[in-house]
């Protein structure tokens, strides 16, 4: 034991490797604390900037409307960042909303017992993820033709039971849910603060978040040390479907019904969300921080985007332009290098 | 960091785990550029700005972690970037394996099928096909980074080092290994800490002084001591002609208290029997008994979960052990998060604690586990590998060559925590590719040659000698077969 | 050797998963066949040809991206960008027809280009990158044409649609063409490049590869796969319709991975996608020729999906333990 | 299959909302309907909204022998050279709502009936030619949008005091219409009034949301929740006026009938292009239906009769007097209906550049005003 002291007190030696700028770990945290930082700056200035177009922009009652309308992005692209987490892609969003609309609509409708029948809807959607994953996983379909199959198949069946246009109206919970306010606030951005904080929590810092880290990193090495790999792989399918099932649920709330298409906006936006946060679509490497700031930048572009009297295409040229420039902004090769020139100068 | 190695030399790098061994070779092949200084090849400054840029240079290395694609044919992996081309112009697949079959053939590689995807191949020969490649492009240096790590057999290698060097080829030779070092090198340069310490002629130097230079103290050389009494009757582990995989009818049985050696040339069935008790190779035939009561291992998982516990390190680092976007502190806590946490949220404090401790077993120094784990060395991350095992509660250690890469002080240390672990109590199974580690950590040793286990030595029946005859066939109590492999 | 038996019968079967993925097109072909009289018409087969082509074309380009393990979101933009490009200036003939190909071979590459540099060079993960550039491409195909309209011309709607000696779709025969570049193109070093770099990238770098310059040539190309998608798709509709590709998008990634192409990359060809595709929109004959509910059309075109690729893979597990024995 | 019935095929983009489902139901309780019960065996084929699956699925039709396909088509050019093919082999095909632009089939339509030019009119009236407004779309890249904007801005454009703040697209969708109008508000708080294509309601529910008191006129289509809105006295009361006009789903049955009968030898039709009536509602004109039909000029249903995204404009007393609430709803025949024949007359469609011709020339008197007189003086 001595000789091994010795080695771990001996600053003198170790520190000419370290005093070369090897400050690897910490310096790490920061650049993915810097990527969401950036983000959420591109967005703030986004809305300042945009006071050029609009004197009522930059407002707070205009943060509070993007806010709104992030909620539901927020909601489904924490389901696909799980499933995009564990090397997959659910393609499935889209359908699972409409499940989750539809249920709400048809089976709760504006007098049903809505507290009993919404946790039951959830399990419905839940349990619907949950088969996709179990294709994925046991039946070795790839995600993409698994979940984009899931998707067809279950939109199809909503098709057919509701023959065409669902019936039956919002519930009152989810009515007051959308459009109520706390405290001067809007509920639901109230319940957007929360749930991002939560999620991050959860994805970031629970057992079953580094389990998926894990999965999603080296599958076989995950099996190698014991994960329920398939398991847990099937599960983020089980989750994402729940989360999409929920939005559907919201969106009953806010337009007052469900239609069979009402998810289909937001499948692209759900992976450019949690892609543009800093995760990776290969998998094993995600923040939902990040995805949080990814849904909220899409979002107050597009907000802001609707607002310039340009004609339509010159809209749609400049927001992919502004994506572009936002994802060449938010490499981590700019934070490396910018670290390392300043590194070089103070020494 | 300075260095001067002359043509037809045989030149060692030495140094502990993170002491920038493979962080030199990168910058020598062209993969990192070093921010101060310069090198001079023959006399001319030498700046590489790739691998093509180097080896247009003469310089050729074989990397520590294989640098083969996978799903490419070990004949075209030989030929990369540019493949045989036929008549058309287009690439043609007699062609190319015509010329890796020549590769083969000139570097005495008789046992490898050029059509396999690299994917299929066992790590050492792996090994291999990535040494073969390094030696087709030396023409002035070539660079081995722990080229023998995961080979049983090393003197195939030797003898390709040997000849290059005749050529003329000034060679950088990487070991962990100070045997094969003075065997093999003239003069060695020690690296600590990403400086270079010194070059010293290997002849005029003990053990223990390079040792000292590399990590700045004596050495504590002395293996383990055994303490044969201290074995129960009752086995923990019991396998009764056991078929799984490659292997055949294989009983052994391993007592809590006691290390069990495996001893076998690469590809023997040695990985299946491993992956058998570890859970990750159904038994087909046969059963596994854990403490008397016949066990299903069907997974991982469920190896885990069994009685005592089967903890297990794996043979790839790379594919198999670790998690590289995780840091390394998560890396060994990973299968044992559950104890770690609270109300399902990881809990800080008791993590770090929990780690800290089995890293400290492995002589991981500790402020490396705040660090993402593929910024470690290969050495490193070995450790944490078999820190992750260490951390489970299991009683029964099953290890795949666990210290290959990692340093001679550190192997000291771990071979302390595996006998420790046998002494509480445990029951280990050990392979190993350097015979010296069996001979000297061993109660019981199992020599396992074509699929089978062939011979069986106990105490002071394990030495050197009878191993080497054990694992090319040559049963003690038979006369002998030729052919080895 | 057993082992060896085993491998040389697993790498017989990697580059078959084309042959996989044809058989299930036959059975598919056969129910049609069977339950449509007229299937096996001259109309009939020219008819389903000239309908999976443009779709085949995308779906070609967009494996060289997959097996990269990349996304190319911008397939929708190339095709809106071209289809519009063609119907904004009619150049009539086959002289005409030539320069048409020629721009959108052009418009592809440029896109292609940008996907490229964006993706090799700037380092940008690309869903991410080729999502920006499609949202671009769409922009400016509104820019060119606000609403569908213009027209192609005739010459290009008529002989690229038509059947040559009687007896062969001349779409086919361009499929072919592009079946074959893609056979010469895996037997050069770029062809091995991209699956190396797809397998594992660091290894392919310190195998000596380029692996920038692979990405990069490979998006060019992807580029004008899809080009020549949109300008085959223009001749099937014959007008102009700025939101002309958006239906390709999704349709083809799933011609790649039901073609047997790995999103992990490495893994996979061209050659699967095209039948891929070609099984997609016969799946389309088959629902309607056994008469389908209409509601429930989905629910099959999920499950058939899911079973040719359950299918696939048992078969290719049925294949390696013969190989193994 | 039965040799003696007519082959029918309904060839549908996409099943998916209020509108189009019940423009099919009215085909298949049309083909229910006696005598046509005994004269027809109808399909339905749903092909997404991929034109290369519409033009797969009508080549199908034309294989299995169809002698009519009515259709609402996905694209007005992809699908011509197939409808030329079915037209070369006997098969008629009869479009609704949406066009085509290949001359020998018949488009059923209200496109050209100028939508957008009328509400655009009212809007201006509502407003005294002055005020900001948000034009709220369908989609990018569709003609059909094309067309009413067209329309609408031939006439904004007229009074300089009227100015666009904000333009978007809300794919006519209610839900969409609503968080696009919600972003524009954020912007525009102090906007007038709103001209909206389909998904209007959503445009009312984003002002009811955004939580300002006064409402704005908003003119838009047929959906009973936006006529409701507009008859409620709470809502008028706070500023909110408009029309309700646009695409009525019984496009489909006409277009069925008038098929029909050609197939039975009862019509020619000498033009291809066929004028469906614009529907015209105003604020004060909604009135509520008491039963299932529309009886005595009554145009909305009471809500919880009907999901709110129905769209009214199912019947029509004149050409489809066979319809009632349970044809639109769910597809079943009108009890004890039978079919009554059409009136002589058609009403052709004037032409429309990319709408229903390929090469032609717009009548000298586009976007002529037909339902509303201005009473405000345009600017210069
Ligand atoms: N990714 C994989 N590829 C191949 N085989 C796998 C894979 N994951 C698990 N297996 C096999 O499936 C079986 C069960 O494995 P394991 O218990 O590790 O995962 P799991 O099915 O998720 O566990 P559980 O069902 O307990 O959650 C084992 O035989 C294992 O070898
Ligand atoms: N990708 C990387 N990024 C940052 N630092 C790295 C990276 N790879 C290695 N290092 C660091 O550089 C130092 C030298 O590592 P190197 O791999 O050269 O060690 P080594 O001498 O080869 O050790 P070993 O014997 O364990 O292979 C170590 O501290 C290591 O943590
Ligand atoms: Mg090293
Ligand atoms: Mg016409």
């Amino acid at each position: 034991m001595t000789s091994q002291e010795d080695r771990h007190s001996e600053p003198a030696a170790s520190q000419g490797f370290e005093a070369g700028g090897d400050t690897r770990g910490r310096n790490r945290i920061e650049a993915e604390t810097v990527t969401v930082g950036v983000i959420y700056l591109i967005a703030f200035l986004l809305i300042l900037g945009s006071r050029v177009i609009s004197p009522a922009f930059g407002s707070l009652n205009q943060a509070m409307t993007i806010l709104e309308l992030a909620s539901f992005l927020v909601v489904v692209a924490f389901g696909q960042g799980l499933v995009i987490l564990v090397r997959g892609l659910d393609l499935s969003v889209a359908s699972m909303i409409t499940l989750g609309g539809v249920l709400t609509t048809m089976w709760i409708g504006a007098d049903g017992n809505a507290l009993l029948l919404i946790p039951l809807v959830l399990a419905v959607c839940f349990a619907a993820g949950l088969v996709s994953g179990m294709g994925v996983t046991f039946l070795g379909v790839p995600p993409f033709i698994m979940t984009l199959s899931s998707g067809i198949i279950i939109y199809s069946l909503c098709l057919g039971y509701t023959k065409g246009s669902p019936k039956g109206a919002s519930p009152e919970l989810l009515t007051d849910f959308m459009s109520g306010e706390l405290l001067g606030i809007p509920t639901v951005v109230v319940f957007l603060v929360l749930f991002a904080v939560g999620a991050t929590l959860f994805q970031g810092w629970t057992v079953y978040g580094r389990q998926l880290h894990a999965v999603g990193n080296n599958p076989v090495a995950a099996r190698f040390a014991g994960l329920r790999v398939r398991t847990l792989t099937a599960s983020a399918y089980g989750v994402s479907a729940l989360c999409a099932g929920f939005v559907g649920m919201m969106l009953v709330g806010y337009a007052q019904g469900a239609t069979l298409r009402m998810g289909d906006d937001y499948l692209l936006p759900s992976i450019a969300a949690v892609v543009i946060g800093g995760s990776s679509i290969l998998g094993g490497k995600g923040n939902f921080a990040g995805t949080v700031g990814g849904a909220i930048l899409l979002t107050t572009l597009t907000t802001i985007i609707s607002a310039i009297g340009l004609a339509q295409g010159w809209k749609t040229i400049i927001e992919g332009v502004i994506i572009l420039l936002a994802l060449l902004l938010l490499r981590e090769e700019l934070f490396t290098a910018v670290q390392r020139l300043v590194g070089r100068q103070n020494t | 960091m300075s260095l001067d190695l002359r043509a037809g030399e045989i030149h060692a790098i030495l140094g502990e785990n993170g002491a920038g061994k493979s962080t030199l070779v990168k910058i020598l092949s062209g993969v990192v550029a070093p921010d101060h200084g310069e090198i001079r090849l023959n006399g001319e400054r030498f700046a590489p700005a790739s691998i093509l840029g180097a080896r247009s240079r003469g310089i050729s290395t074989g990397f520590q972690e294989i640098s083969l694609v996978p799903n490419l044919s070990v004949a075209e992996n030989l030929l990369l970037p540019r493949l045989g081309k036929g008549s058309a112009g287009l690439n043609s697949r007699r062609r190319t394996w015509d010329a890796a079959g020549e590769l083969l053939a000139r570097f005495d590689v008789t046992d490898i099928d050029l059509s396999r995807p690299v994917r299929t191949l066992s790590l050492a020969e792996k090994q291999r096909i990535e040494i073969v490649r390094a030696l087709s492009h030396a023409r002035n240096v070539l660079v081995l980074d722990e080229p023998s790590a995961s080979l049983a057999d090393t003197r195939w290698l030797f003898e390709q080092v040997r000849k290059q060097a005749r050529a003329g080829v000034g060679v950088l030779y990487i070991s962990h290994r100070l045997s094969e070092v003075r065997s093999l090198c003239s003069r060695g340069t020690v690296l600590r800490n990403g400086r270079s310490i010194d070059t010293v002629d290997l002849g005029g130097v003990s053990d223990d002084e390079i040792f000292q230079m590399m990590v700045g103290r004596s050495p504590d050389t002395a293996f383990p001591e055994r303490h044969p009494s201290s074995i129960s009757a009752q086995p923990l582990v019991d396998l009764r002609g056991v078929d799984a995989g490659q292997i055949q009818d294989a009983s052994l049985k391993i007592h809590s208290g006691e290390i069990l050696g495996v001893a076998a040339l690469e590809g023997q069935g040695q990985r299946d029997l491993f992956h058998a008790i570890a859970g990750l190779t159904p038994v087909e035939r046969g059963e596994i008994r854990i403490v008397g009561e016949p066990a299903h291992l069907t997974s991982r998982r469920a190896a885990m979960k069994t009685g005592p516990g089967i903890a297990f390190v794996p043979e790839e680092r790379k594919v198999e052990g670790i998690f590289s976007g995780l840091r390394t502190a998560g890396n060994i806590a990973i299968s044992t998060m559950a104890g770690c946490s609270r109300f399902g949220f990881v809990n800080h404090a008791i993590e770090q604690a929990s780690v800290a401790k089995s890293a400290e077993q492995v002589e991981l120094q500790p402020r490396y586990l705040g660090f993402r784990i593929s910024e470690l060395s290969g050495g490193n991350q070995q450790k944490a590998v078999i820190a992750r095992a260490l951390q489970s509660q299991a009683r029964i250690l099953v290890l795949f060559d666990p210290t290959r890469g990692v340093d001679v002080g550190t192997k000291q240390a771990v071979y302390k925590v595996v006998r420790e672990f046998a002494d509480h109590g445990g029951a280990v199974l050990i392979y190993s590719s350097e015979l010296p580690e069996l001979v000297h950590l061993c109660d019981r040793c199992s020599v396992v040659y074509g699929g089978q286990i062939t011979e069986e030595f106990t105490g002071a029946e394990i030495t050197e000698q009878a191993l080497i005859a054990g694992v090319v066939g040559h049963r003690g109590d038979q006369p002998a077969v030729a052919e080895a492999g | 050797m057993a082992y060896g038996s085993k491998t040389s019968a697993l790498s017989r079967l990697a580059g078959n998963g084309a042959a996989i993925i044809a058989l299930v097109y036959v059975v598919l072909f056969s129910i049609y066949a069977v339950s449509e009289p007229t299937a096996l018409s001259l109309f009939s087969i020219t008819n389903l040809v000239n309908n999976f082509v443009p779709l085949a074309l995308a779906a070609a380009g967009q494996t060289l991206i997959v097996l990269l393990a990349g996304f190319d979101l911008s397939v929708a933009g190339v095709i809106s960008l071209t289809n519009v490009v063609l119907a904004v200036t009619p150049l009539e003939g086959p002289l005409g027809a030539l320069a048409g190909l020629a721009i959108a071979l052009a418009i592809g590459g440029v896109a292609g280009s940008i996907n490229g540099l964006l993706v090799a060079y700037l380092r940008i993960q690309s869903i991410a990158a080729t999502l920006g550039t499609m949202i671009v491409l769409k922009g400016v195909a509104l820019l060119i044409l606000s609403a569908p309209g213009g027209w192609i011309s005739d010459w290009i709607v008529y002989e690229l649609t038509d059947v040559a000696f009687g007896l062969v779709p001349i779409s086919g025969l361009i499929l072919l063409a592009v079946a074959g570049v893609w056979l010469a193109l895996k037997r050069t070093d770029f062809g091995a490049a991209i699956y190396a770099v797809g397998e594992d990238e660091t290894s392919a770098s310190l195998s000596g590869i380029n692996t920038r310059l692979t990405k990069f040539k490979s998006y060019c190309l992807a580029g004008m796969f899809y080009g020549l998608a949109g300008y085959m798709l223009s001749a099937q509709t014959a007008t102009g319709n700025p939101n002309a590709g958006e239906p390709f998008l999704l349709l083809c990634f799933a011609s790649v991975a039901i073609g047997g192409t790995s999103f992990s990359g490495g893994r996979g060809g061209m050659i699967g996608s095209i039948i891929g595709a070609a099984t997609l929109l016969l799946m389309q004959k088959v629902l309607f020729s056994t008469g389908v509910s209409s509601f429930y059309t989905g629910m099959f075109q999920g499950a058939v999906m899911i079973a040719a690729v359950v299918f696939a893979a048992a078969m290719l597990r049925v294949s390696i333990r013969k190989g193994a024995a | 299959q039965d040799d003696e019935k007519f082959q029918i095929y309904l060839s549908l983009s996409y099943s998916g909302n209020s509108w189009q489902s019940e423009a099919a139901n009215i085909v298949k309780a049309l083909a229910k309907t006696p005598p046509y019960d005994e004269l027809v065996e109808l399909t339905e084929v749903i092909s997404g909204t991929d034109p290369q699956a519409q033009i797969s699925d009508y080549q199908s039709m034309i294989a299995a022998g169809a002698d009519g396909i009515v259709s609402f088509p996905i694209s007005s050019n992809a699908l011509n050279r197939v409808i030329h093919q079915g037209c070369e082999q006997g098969v008629l095909f009869f479009m609704y709502d949406a066009t085509v632009t290949e001359d020998c089939a018949y488009n059923v339509s209200y496109i050209t009936s100028g939508f957008g030019e009328n509400s655009a009119q009212y809007l201006v009236n509502e407003l005294d030619g002055e005020g900001k407004i948000f034009l709220s779309r369908g989609v990018p890249g569709n003609s059909v949008d094309q067309r009413h904007t067209d329309g609408a801005m031939h006439i904004f454009d007229q009074y300089p005091g009227i100015e666009v703040v904000a333009e978007y697209y809300s794919y006519w969708d209610d839900r969409t219409t609503q968080q696009e109008t919600a972003k524009a508000l954020a912007a525009h708080p102090d906007v007038d009034g709103i001209w909206a294509q389909a998904g209007e309601h959503g445009a009312i529910k984003a002002l009811l949301e955004s939580g300002r008191e006064d409402l704005v006129p908003v003119t838009g289509e047929n959906s009973n929740g936006f006529r409701l809105a507009l008859a409620d006295p709470e809502l008028q009361a706070r500023g909110l006026s408009g029309v309700s006009a646009g695409s009525p789903p019984a496009q489909s049955g006409y277009a069925f009938k008038l098929m029909m009968e050609m197939l039975l030898g009862k019509r020619e039709l000498e033009t291809h292009d066929i004028q469906y009536p614009l529907p015209w509602v105003p604020a004060d004109q909604v009135k509520l239906c008491e039963g299932d039909t529309f009886e005595n000029g009554c145009n909305a249903f009471p809500s919880g009769k009907v999901p709110d995204s129905f769209v009214t404009e199912v019947f029509n007393p004149t050409l489809l007097p066979e319809l009632s609430i349970p044809s639109a709803l769910e597809g079943e025949p009108t009890p004890g209906a039978e079919i009554q024949p059409l009136p002589a007359e058609v009403v052709p469609a004037p032409n429309e550049p990319g709408i229903n011709c390929r090469r032609c020339d717009p009548p000298a008197n586009h976007y002529e005003l037909t339902k509303v007189e201005p009473t405000v003086e345009p600017g210069e």
